[in-house]
């Protein structure tokens, strides 16, 4: 039973940008493009604290009334819009017990509104989960998941969203590998990285060597392709997986 | 009364209890069936149905000034506006409105951007259709609003 | 040749005793038309009060209040397609419901409408129904062998395990109330029309005699009687949820009929049984208690009364059915239908007619409330388990049911052990 | 059958993997699975009790289920990708489409999540009006399991009761957003909608008209021998299971761990109100049903006194119309009635989100599936997967 509609309505450009926004007064709000948004800033900040992150809040914008909704501010000329938080470094002494043992693995330990993280390089990542999950009572691992910057020479960053009971603390251990790099699987620390990393590999094509079952979990094993990578080719892969085993034209 | 455990096993009453449940929900005023043709669901003031074109009511012409707000708030793209001046009134007039609702989720944000007021969801929920083409509702079809369509074999 | 038709209404015997062929043949049919009159009444009964519980109300679009639907149904389930799945075995899927039809419906050849309202009255009558009834499994599990796959197997095999270690705990129960019909008579009797006389004689219903171990005898027949049909909380085989239907997944149309018709008649036919064994067949109630001419005639009422009762219910609601065109058939169906009862009430006033009718109202009222109790478990219990269902059937019911029957066996003993006793320690010569 | 976790607990690095193999790979296995004994069931995609479109390869010893594999994906929308193409109002009704039994706390926890990457706040009115609501939600999310659970495992009423109850809560929503089940009912920064003039009296009138139908599920189930028979000892899960699976919400907490993001790390207006979190003592279905029934009063509880504490003033926070988060990353998490529903949202400043990932209670507590069969009978796949509460919908995206 080949699965229905299995890519969102892709967003077809002819019918977006419409014609003349200009004389409405209002910017042109950068309309949704087509899949893959043209990113103006550099990397985002949290991939190199160095540079500044680009913050483009357009200073151009009149004091436009609110939306329908009641208007809830008088039409007073907003003051500039505060630089975004910045992440700060975070200090404590798990973080100093890492760094003194790790030193330059740990890339970055800061916290961002208040959540902190980690930024780990990706070969002792393994030993820094096990000794999170021992050492540090992180007994439940929340979530996995990636995300992909093309851009980047290490294109991948893998996240582990870690909680622990004991201390009511969550951390976010990132770490950043290139394309065709392989982790090793955090199945054996909690299981229930199983599937968290079956779907990773569904989506980005990230391996994780020693996984028990490594297999595509939400789309059919034939699929080709990774559907979050940014540089997916929606229109393309959805033809071509109907054409194939319905022998109709296209989804759409 | 409490009965000892025991003696509540061998007579049976939990099964008993649950019997008296269902015993009592029997006379036909307990039903909530509503038996759709003839009794018609209450629907209330704020429901998101079919979206409706209002008509200024003294001018009669339609109050979209063309403005494209609902077409750029739509998450799903559906909404195509045409529109030219009109040397007259210096205003802007829809010439074709397009407004597929085969893939409307009904969110309400063309609503709520439409600067004029003009284009509101109704409270109609009747829209069903035999044809998918009959889906995509041009200005006219906005302005009536659905018309169920009687099936003729 | 007309005399051999005319000699029997005279004699007051079952046309099997009696031996005349004839009559036998009337009974049978008008048994058979009954049952599948029954079965479509329970049909339509069983969707609107399990409804009802379930705060709905159940058809109402076909005929007035739904009347219509079991015909509807039974129309459906004939035009539809029986489809025979490709590599089932043809001839056993072909014969499977044939076999449980034709066990569901002999089993009613010694049910006792009344005195002498019964197709015959064979003197192991009892034996022969549960026998009779016993052989219902083999179509079930012919059913869904022969349907080749994985669900029908399965739930085949639950329901013959089931309807086996029921049967134990039905023949228990079914031994205490013949045990209790030779307390007076010294001889015990099989046969069903004998048991309800035993009853008569004894002027006490069994369910009442001897006061906890009668009802319990009939409590354990009870949980047994809905185990032995697949019913309410015991109904494994065909749950949903697991089996998808069960044995009669594969069939469809006709076959499928059958077997819905063969359970409803196993339902009638075994409470028929707890009727006639433990609630004094075709006896009104407390018959010597209030046995004077008055209270008989006013018994005698009871038929005509009910039939107006229902036929005001119709009327009742083609009053109450909302005043618009598309109702107006409707409303005119009911009270046609409101009127057609009232007239049967008034035929059943007649008095040639009420003395006749009188037994087998009474017996027809009980069965239908035990009806009614099967409906009522549907709406409320959930199910169990398939092991548990056998550990209940094993472990509860099997060791209640030996118990009662010897306490019964003591019970009716006490005279002579007591007497022998006395003899024996020198008290009475 | 080798015990789950001192398998696991020992792996040392070098070794390579767990001893078991937690995974039912059927095909690639080299010795041939499937000798005599063995049955393999395909339950589902289609089947009456997977709650939508879930489809479990059972593998059967007679009645005995020796493993099970889940096949999931059949509803798999792509939910994150649409999210990379659509600003971060425009996104706001998708969410409602995963959980769709839920769909208030859904949006709750969006909203919230870009509240927080932009440093926003919703003013108290609008807190205590979404307060009132997602615990709403979560009675109606919970009348919808017990409904559905309940009609597994045969009882086929409870499930015209719990429906004919969850009416009215599905009245006020339509009332209060005019949707019943997508609601859409909230907005970045707040409410959209004032609360209709009846609201307050509407939601008291819902409270003190439900409990006493909670008392009658009750008495139909609770001391039900039928229903405590199938229940108890069913699918036992034990705590230290359930944090290694990552288990989280009433499968949680009935396995005896007293842990509740409304009381850990309240969001929202939760931190004035009290009341209490229900935990079990063995963690089997029974005591599932018995957190998610207490869950129910808990609930009212909380609605009683955020209706009587509703303040007034204004319902939407001061936020740009065209929102443009700061560039930074954050993951908030909320309590839905499934467990945590949480939301990790990567922005590059620009107006759409540069990535959504949604971390769904249901997808995770179904992993749970497997280990919580094994040894039991088909009769109890079917209850077990009805304990769950999983909703198909947030299992795939």
């Amino acid at each position: 039973m080949p699965d229905e509609s299995k890519d969102p309505k892709p967003i077809s450009p002819e019918s977006s940008a419409p014609a003349s926004a200009a004389e409405a007064g209002t910017p042109t709000a950068s309309t949704p493009k087509s899949a893959e948004p043209v990113k103006t800033s550099a990397a985002p900040a949290t991939a190199d604290s160095a540079s500044n992150p680009a913050a483009p809040t357009s200073e151009g914008k009149p004091a436009a009334p609110a939306a329908a909704a009641k208007p809830t501010a008088p039409p007073a000329k907003p003051t500039p819009k505060p630089e975004g938080p910045k992440p700060e470094p975070w200090d404590s002494d798990l973080v100093r017990k890492l760094k003194a043992q790790y030193g330059s693995g740990i890339k970055e330990a800061s916290t961002y509104v208040g959540q902190k993280y980690l930024v780990v390089d990706s070969s002792i990542v393994y030993e820094i989960l096990l000794r999170m999950h021992d050492d540090e009572l992180f007994d439940y691992c929340v979530d996995i998941t990636a995300v992909h910057y093309p851009k980047r020479e290490q294109q991948f960053d893998v996240v582990y969203v870690l909680y622990s009971f004991h201390n009511n603390e969550r951390v976010r251990v990132k770490t950043q590998i290139q394309e065709g790099e392989t982790l090793r699987s955090a199945f054996s620390i909690w299981p229930t990285a199983n599937w968290l990393e079956r779907e990773v590999f569904d989506m980005f094509g990230i391996s994780f060597d020693e996984h028990p079952g490594l297999k595509r979990i939400l789309l059919p094993d034939g699929w080709k392709g990774h559907p979050l990578r940014k540089d997916y080719p929606i229109l393309q892969q959805d033809q071509e997986w109907v054409q194939i085993n319905l022998g109709i034209e296209s989804g759409q | 009364m409490s009965l000892s455990p025991l003696i509540r096993k061998i007579l049976l009453v939990d099964l008993v209890k649950g019997l008296k449940v269902t015993f009592k929900y029997q006379p036909p005023s307990e039903a909530v069936t509503e038996q759709y043709p003839l009794e018609r669901p209450v629907i209330y003031e704020r429901y998101r149905g079919q979206p409706r074109l209002k008509v200024d009511p003294e001018s009669g012409h339609s109050m979209c000034i063309v403005c494209n707000l609902c077409a750029l708030a739509c998450p799903e793209q559906l909404i195509v506006v045409k529109g030219e001046r009109n040397p007259v009134t210096k205003r802007k007039e829809p010439v074709s409105w397009s407004y597929d609702l085969s893939r409307c989720m009904f969110c309400g944000l063309c609503a709520e951007a439409c600067s004029t007021g003009a284009l509101e969801l109704s409270q109609d929920y009747e829209m069903a259709l035999y044809s998918r083409e009959g889906m995509v509702l041009d200005q006219a079809a906005l302005e009536r609003g659905p018309e169920p369509v009687q099936y003729v074999k | 040749m007309l005399d051999a038709i005319t000699n029997y209404l005279h004699s007051n015997a079952t046309p099997g005793e009696a031996g005349s062929m004839l009559w036998a043949t009337i009974y049978i049919l008008i048994i058979v038309i009954g049952i599948s009159l029954a079965v479509i009444a329970m049909n339509w009964l069983e969707r609107k009060i399990l409804a009802h519980m379930q705060i709905r109300l159940g058809p109402m679009r076909v005929g007035p209040h739904g009347l219509l639907q079991p015909f509807a149904d039974a129309l459906k389930l004939l035009i539809k397609e029986d489809i025979i799945p490709e590599n089932a075995d043809k001839l056993v899927f072909w014969s499977a419901p044939v076999v449980v039809t034709m066990t569901a419906f002999t089993t009613f050849l010694v049910v006792p409408f009344g005195r002498e309202h019964a197709v015959t009255d064979m003197n192991i009558g009892i034996l022969f129904m549960l026998g009779v009834s016993s052989l219902g499994v083999l179509g079930i599990i012919m059913a869904g062998w022969s349907s080749n796959s994985h669900y029908p197997l399965m739930g085949s095999l639950r329901s013959s395990a089931q309807m086996v270690s029921y049967e134990i705990a039905m023949g228990l129960a079914i031994v205490c109330a013949v045990l209790m019909t030779s307390l007076q008579t010294g001889t015990g009797t099989l046969s069903m029309i004998g048991i309800v006389e035993a009853q008569a004689q004894q002027q006490t219903w069994f369910i009442f005699k001897m006061f906890p171990l009668g009802f319990l005898a009939f409590a354990i027949f009870a949980i047994a009687m809905v185990a032995e049909t697949n019913r309410a909380p015991f109904d494994l085989p065909e749950a949903e949820s697991e089996l998808v239907a069960g044995f009669h997944t594969e069939y469809s149309g006709f076959r499928w009929s059958l077997f819905f018709l063969a359970e409803y008649a196993a339902m009638l036919a075994v409470s028929s049984i707890a009727v006639t064994l433990w609630l004094g067949g075709w006896m009104r109630p407390f018959p010597n208690w209030l046995n004077g001419g008055a209270w008989g005639l006013a018994f005698s009422f009871f038929p005509a009364l009910t039939l107006f009762v229902l036929a005001g219910l119709c009327l009742l609601g083609a009053v109450r059915m909302p005043k618009i065109p598309q109702m107006k058939i409707q409303t005119a169906g009911l009270t046609m239908f409101g009127l057609l009862l009232g007239f049967i009430g008034l035929v059943l006033l007649a008095p040639g007619v009420r003395e006749r009718v009188q037994d087998i109202y009474w017996f027809v009222v009980k069965v239908a409330f035990f009806m009614y109790l099967y409906i009522w478990y549907r709406g409320t219990f959930p199910r169990y388990r398939f092991d548990q269902l056998m550990k209940v059937g094993w472990k509860v019911l099997l060791p209640t049911g030996l118990g009662v029957l010897i306490a019964t066996a003591l019970w009716g003993l006490m005279p002579q052990i007591s007497s022998s006793v006395a003899r024996g320690l020198g008290v009475l010569p | 059958m080798s015990d789950f976790e001192n398998d696991y607990r020992h792996a040392k690095p070098g070794q390579s993997g767990p001893g078991i193999v937690d995974y039912l790979d059927l095909e690639t296995k080299d010795q041939t699975y499937l000798d005599a004994t063995e049955l393999v069931l395909n339950m589902g995609p289609q089947h009456p009790s997977t709650h939508g479109v879930l489809r479990v390869i059972l593998k059967l010893d007679g009645e005995k289920v020796l493993g099970t594999e889940c096949v999931i994906g059949y509803l798999h929308r792509g939910v994150e990708k649409i999210a990379e193409n659509r600003t971060y109002a425009m996104f706001n009704p998708y969410v409602d489409r995963m959980d769709y039994v839920a769909a208030v706390s859904n949006g709750l926890g969006y909203c919230e999540a870009v509240e927080k990457l932009l440093n926003a706040e919703a003013p108290p009115r609008a807190q205590y009006i979404r307060v009132i609501l997602t615990e709403l939600c979560r009675i109606a999310s919970h009348q919808v399991w017990l409904g559905t659970h309940a009609l597994d495992i045969g009882a086929l009423t409870p499930l015209f009761y719990c429906f004919r109850d969850r009416e009215e809560i599905l009245k006020i929503f339509e009332k209060y957003c005019g949707a019943r089940l997508t609601t859409h009912a909230f907005r970045i920064g707040g409410c959209i909608y004032e609360a209709y003039d009846g609201f307050e009296q509407d939601c008291l009138k819902f409270c003190e008209h439900f409990l006493p139908k909670l008392n009658e599920y009750e008495e139909l189930l609770t001391t039900n021998r039928i229903w405590v028979r199938r229940t108890k000892g069913v699918g036992i899960l034990k705590p230290e299971d359930c944090i290694a699976l990552g288990v989280t919400g009433p499968v949680l907490r009935a396995s005896g761990v007293k842990w509740d993001l409304r009381k850990a790390q309240p969001y929202e207006a939760y931190k004035n109100f009290e009341f209490e979190i229900p935990t079990g003592v063995n963690g089997d279905t029974y005591d599932r049903y018995l957190v998610r029934i207490e869950e129910m009063r808990q609930s009212v509880r909380i609605i009683r006194q955020a209706v009587e504490g509703l303040p007034t003033g204004p319902i939407m926070a001061k936020i740009p119309k065209v929102l443009k988060p700061p560039v930074g990353e954050i993951y908030h998490s909320i309590e839905a009635p499934k467990g945590e529903l949480g939301y990790f949202i990567v922005s590059d400043g620009s107006t759409q989100p540069y990535r959504v990932r949604v971390r769904p209670p249901s997808f995770v507590n179904l992993q749970a599936l497997d280990k919580m069969v094994r040894g039991l009978l088909v009769a109890d796949v079917v209850a077990v997967i009805g304990t769950l509460d999983i909703v198909l919908g947030e299992v795939d995206r």
